[in-house]
């Protein structure tokens, strides 16, 4: 039990950390112009993602946000075809036709990323009917911002899905920031998770940046959701250490709350409860090191490969029926 | 055996058969189940195949949408009822942002086989949020297939055939021709998304039309015959994809064309069907292009104002005329 | 001070009876085919509009919805007008070019009936913001139903008015039903209210077959919003006796529901209340007889008065600048 | 005195310019205070007027619009910046059957100054939902204005109108325009809404076009000169009310057109154009007309892709050939 605890933990870190030095590379790609478009990383926020994936089986699904490296990832993706969809090469997840705000992986039930705030509730919701209609026991699990909170879907989708009993657990990373917007000028509550009593709507609050707690409570709200087929908000406290997006100087937060959530870093707690279980610095330091390695290796991969030609890339607007 | 039902008994019966035949079409929208719809349209079909699949649903266009296309991208054909075309003006971006684009920016990993059926027009004195014809701007959306049927017999192929579609498909009824009948096969069938019908066919000028509109063209239509002039009716029937061909050829044969929508004419669908003649047909006219549309107003609620302000008859006669005689 | 109050009473007393006699009236025209159109009546609800508005001055904004009649008339509104307005006449309040759902009579601050479920509540909030803005002590009240608490507006209207401070009161009719759809299948709560504790909004319950009632906590609400410039939500819990609109059979709803709401009708109660004041029950039949008269004055005149000639009615849509 | 600003800069001048003229004039939008707006646009605002008046909303679209139009309708004239014009689609109830309608549904007792700014357009590699060009479908909605400038100049005096309108306009800016540099006087200027300009008078063929593919039509327009080919450009600026006279009265002296748009063709602002030329110039056509725009499917994100999907001065140049050569 010890030692799974400690398997799982090492897990977390070996994801947490993939991701981290992925999105680091993305970031340091924009920044010598080697990316066009744009992005939005999740440096800070991995804890979320990791804990609440580490409960889902394959076919359970996963619907995103416009934040939503992150979430792919740990549903099981694949690092090179991320770096080959924002590249617009033809070994991306979706030809570059998606790019990152519109990126699919069917195969590992990850149904998209999506570009408009607030735009995957609904659709995670009507996921969740079909579960509910096909009578299995799979989960939709839906990530969104504070910020999706203002928005109209958000609450129609909920409302929905108490109404109808489907198993979906909505995620609120509640990073403090929509935007530039501080969730303390956007809403008038202390907790969203306040929100989901509007609905009838159980929920839970949970510090984002330690990936156990998040494993945990996420574990639970998901047993709860298919026994009971009743829906499950999850409210994670959590922060963007980087910029909204690749071009943000992040003149709405102060430098002393940034360091103030970096000590909170979701990679040093886990880092420090490793230690705290007897796992060696030193397998930390390889593991990063592989890990570096591996997402060299897949950009190197993905800069090799072709771009999606025209023939292919502006094919597929309609599924021949 | 035929037999003679409404539009609105059509498009029952193709949401039933459907629904009879594949097990994964699902029925979504406000006041569809004992109250059968606004229109009456779905009446019965809540107690025929249950709650389970005839789903009602809050006031939430925008995410009643949004929850046809999640359970089409996991393997429904959801049907969605907006109660009038005036709301879908909520739901646009789950149509246009999602439904429209999903199987293209997914590269064809996930495919949306919705159909959205939308109560249009004016005519019924409800006053400017209950009547707009907002059809032209999903002719704008690639992703979308859009279908605008004018009597009961093309209803119910194309609905069948919209509801078996792998993509979406936004279905234009018109509020008007519910109670509309004709002769309808029982034996099911399907009718190809795309195609246009020759209702009439003519030799001086090409009256393109569909939807409500179609059956004043008819009349109109009628009335130029009596005045000598030949007029080769067409129903477009579906609007996205044209058929370009039918609309061309007849075109090229007639050299002058009348349009005619119930929508406003500004950008409207008869722009686009002018626009293709403008560049397919130049070298062949001789005579006019003319359109007749509703009158850049929102539709006002008294009946005479709202009348005044829709194409009717008399309006095509004249456009007829002027497409015929006015060139010099 | 009981001699005010009794006043008050009678004149609720002769609004609402003024709201039912007129709205059964339409009643009465559509079921023989002297109207066209559609038409949502109110009754059953009258208190509702009585009891908040008799709080209102006339700068204080209304806002309503698709069932406005008795909103228009509570503030103020003329029945001739309205008549006229619903036959397409150019003494109507729009000339007809609006109709029953797109009522306006801004000289008493009557900015609209509404077309669209949830489609005045961000208008309201808008009105409610100028206000702010202009530092002036109007209210806007806005009227909506329960099935329009589903609406994204609602939710995204709610959250700007609490986190601006904005003093608008947001009334929701609650007649158990949208259009056919239950309240209690379309939401998964008992109280509506509770919605507003998404916002930090603060709210009431509210008897709305009691106008007296109505008229004590909307009185409190609009004080508390006055002094405090912050928003109010009232729960009206109430019934319509009639359709949802000139053509429903009610095939939703049982005989003995609507028999038990029959026997709690907001007139009836008032007029217990008066007799039980001392106010004569010939009185009341007098206040009747002449109201019915004032209806059918009021229709004649209508009825006889000028069709909106084309050369206005397609005139206005644009304002020239 | 003018001096060389940015297209961004331009906006910014005119919103602050009526801003300190009239304090009823109020900003609204996501992320427009300390941010600036995703696209810079409102850098410095809220420092000079204060959050009473740049006025920062939580992510509600529909009901930013709503509360635009609601504070319209009682004396404010508000600015709504809604970031991306993808994002329209979440607010178009408010704008179709609200901000467009009131003036005439409450038969003139209350109008809706209200400016809605959209930033629209692709080349960014922004992908599917950040990058439409939805502009025709205002076009069919009466009771809206629509702007589209395509330069520093025309924005700054159309805004600038466009705030002062008593009628609801949709101000639409292309993202990929906002570093562009004219010179721009420094007096506060008004321009008309409603008037097209012809920005080269020639003889062969109109090229009309409008927002940032008028760039590109200027540039075909100079390579069409060296093949000897005179064009007379007109930049639309204003799509609602369309300047139809500008158009006619070139089309009638060239006898050719190409219409160029960044948007989707079918049903395009082309399309509206291309018919009014069928309508009103086929006795004097000589040649083709010809609609350029992007092609009938989503934007890609790939940037080689994208660029492959939207009008360039390659596909602009083939259209002048095709509409002055290809006619037999
Ligand atoms: C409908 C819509 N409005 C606005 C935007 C622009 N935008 C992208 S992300 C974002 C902030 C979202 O905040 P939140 O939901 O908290 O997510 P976070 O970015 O913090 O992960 C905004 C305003 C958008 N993409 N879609
Ligand atoms: C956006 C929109 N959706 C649907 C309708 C059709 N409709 C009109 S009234 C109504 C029911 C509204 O219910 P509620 O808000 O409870 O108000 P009530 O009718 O009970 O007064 C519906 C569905 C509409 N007018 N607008
Ligand atoms: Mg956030
Ligand atoms: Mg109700």
């Amino acid at each position: 039990m010890a030692n799974n605890n400690l398997d799982q933990l090492i897990n977390f870190y070996k994801l947490m950390l993939k991701v981290r030095i992925f999105e680091e590379k993305i970031d340091w790609l924009f920044s010598r112009g080697l990316l066009g478009g744009t992005s939005h990383m999740c440096i800070g926020q991995e804890a979320v993602a990791a804990g609440i994936s580490a409960n889902l089986n394959l076919d359970d699904y996963v619907i995103s946000s416009h934040r939503g490296h992150g979430h792919l990832i740990a549903k099981g993706g694949e690092v090179r075809k991320i770096f080959s969809e924002l590249m617009g090469k033809v070994d991306g997840y979706c030809q570059g036709k998606g790019g990152t705000q519109h990126l699919c992986a069917k195969e590992i039930g990850f149904y998209g990323t999506n570009g408009i705030v607030g735009g995957g509730i609904p659709v995670a919701t009507g996921i969740a009917l079909s579960i509910k209609l096909r009578r299995s026991r799979q989960v939709a699990v839906v990530f969104f911002g504070d910020g999706a909170t203002n928005q109209g879907t958000f609450h129609e989708s909920l409302n929905m899905a108490s109404i109808w009993g489907l198993p979906i657990l909505f995620v609120c990373e509640n990073n403090l920031y929509g935007m530039s917007a501080p969730v303390s000028k956007m809403t008038n509550i202390k907790d969203l998770a306040r929100r989901a009593d509007a609905y009838n709507i159980k929920s839970h609050i949970v510090d984002g940046m330690d990936v156990e707690a998040v494993f945990a409570r996420s574990g639970e709200a998901l047993n709860y959701i298919r026994d009971s087929q009743k829906p499950c908000f999850i409210e994670a406290k959590t922060y963007r250490h980087c910029g909204h997006s690749k071009s943000d100087a992040r003149v709405y937060r102060t430098k002393e709350e940034e360091k103030c959530w970096r000590e909170k870093d979701c990679l040093d707690v886990l880092k420090t409860r490793l230690i705290s279980l007897g796992f060696a610095a030193e397998q930390m330091d390889k593991i990063k090191a592989e890990t570096e390695q591996e997402i060299e290796a897949a950009w190197k991969l993905s800069e090799k490969s072709e771009d999606t030609p025209l023939s292919l890339g502006l094919k597929g607007v309609y599924k021949d029926g | 055996m035929a037999r003679l039902i409404t539009y609105r008994e059509a498009i029952r019966e193709a949401i039933a058969e459907e629904m009879s035949g594949n097990d994964k079409v699902i029925f979504l929208g406000e006041d569809i189940g004992a109250y059968g719809g606004a229109f009456g349209v779905s009446k019965g079909l809540l107690e025929r195949f249950g709650a389970g699949r005839v789903i009602e649903t809050p006031i939430s266009e925008n995410s009643i949408v949004g929850v046809g296309v999640g359970a089409a991208m996991a393997g429904f054909c959801p049907i969605v009822e907006i109660m009038f075309m005036d709301f879908i003006t909520l739901a646009m971006d789950q149509i246009v942002n999602h439904a429209a684009k999903i199987h293209y920016i997914y590269s064809g990993q996930l495919n949306v086989p919705l159909t959205v059926r939308v109560p249009a027009g004016a005519g019924k004195g409800y006053g400017a949020s209950h009547s707009q014809s907002l059809d032209c701007w999903f002719l704008n959306v690639p992703g979308l297939k859009v279908v605008a049927p004018s009597n009961p017999y093309s209803a119910k192929g194309l609905l069948k055939s919209a509801i078996k579609d792998p993509n979406p498909v936004i279905f234009i009824e018109n509020k008007m021709l519910y109670d509309f009948k004709q002769e309808v096969p029982e034996e099911p069938y399907y009718l190809e998304i795309g195609k246009a019908e020759t209702l009439l066919a003519g030799t001086d000028v090409s009256l393109i039309s569909y939807g409500r509109a179609l059956h004043l063209s008819l009349a109109a239509a009628k009335i130029a015959k009596e005045a000598g002039i030949s007029v080769e009716l067409i129903d477009l029937a579906t609007l996205k994809p044209l058929d370009t061909g039918t609309i061309i050829n007849s075109v090229k044969k007639t050299g002058k064309a009348v349009i005619v929508e119930e929508g406003h004419k500004t950008s409207g669908v008869g722009a686009e069907i002018a626009a293709l003649i403008s560049e397919e047909c130049l070298e062949y006219m001789n005579g006019k292009v003319v359109r007749v549309a509703a009158e850049e107003c929102p539709i006002p609620s008294a009946q005479k104002l709202e009348a005044a302000i829709l194409p009717s008859v008399e309006k095509i006669t004249a456009a007829i005329k002027k497409a015929c005689f006015s060139y010099e």
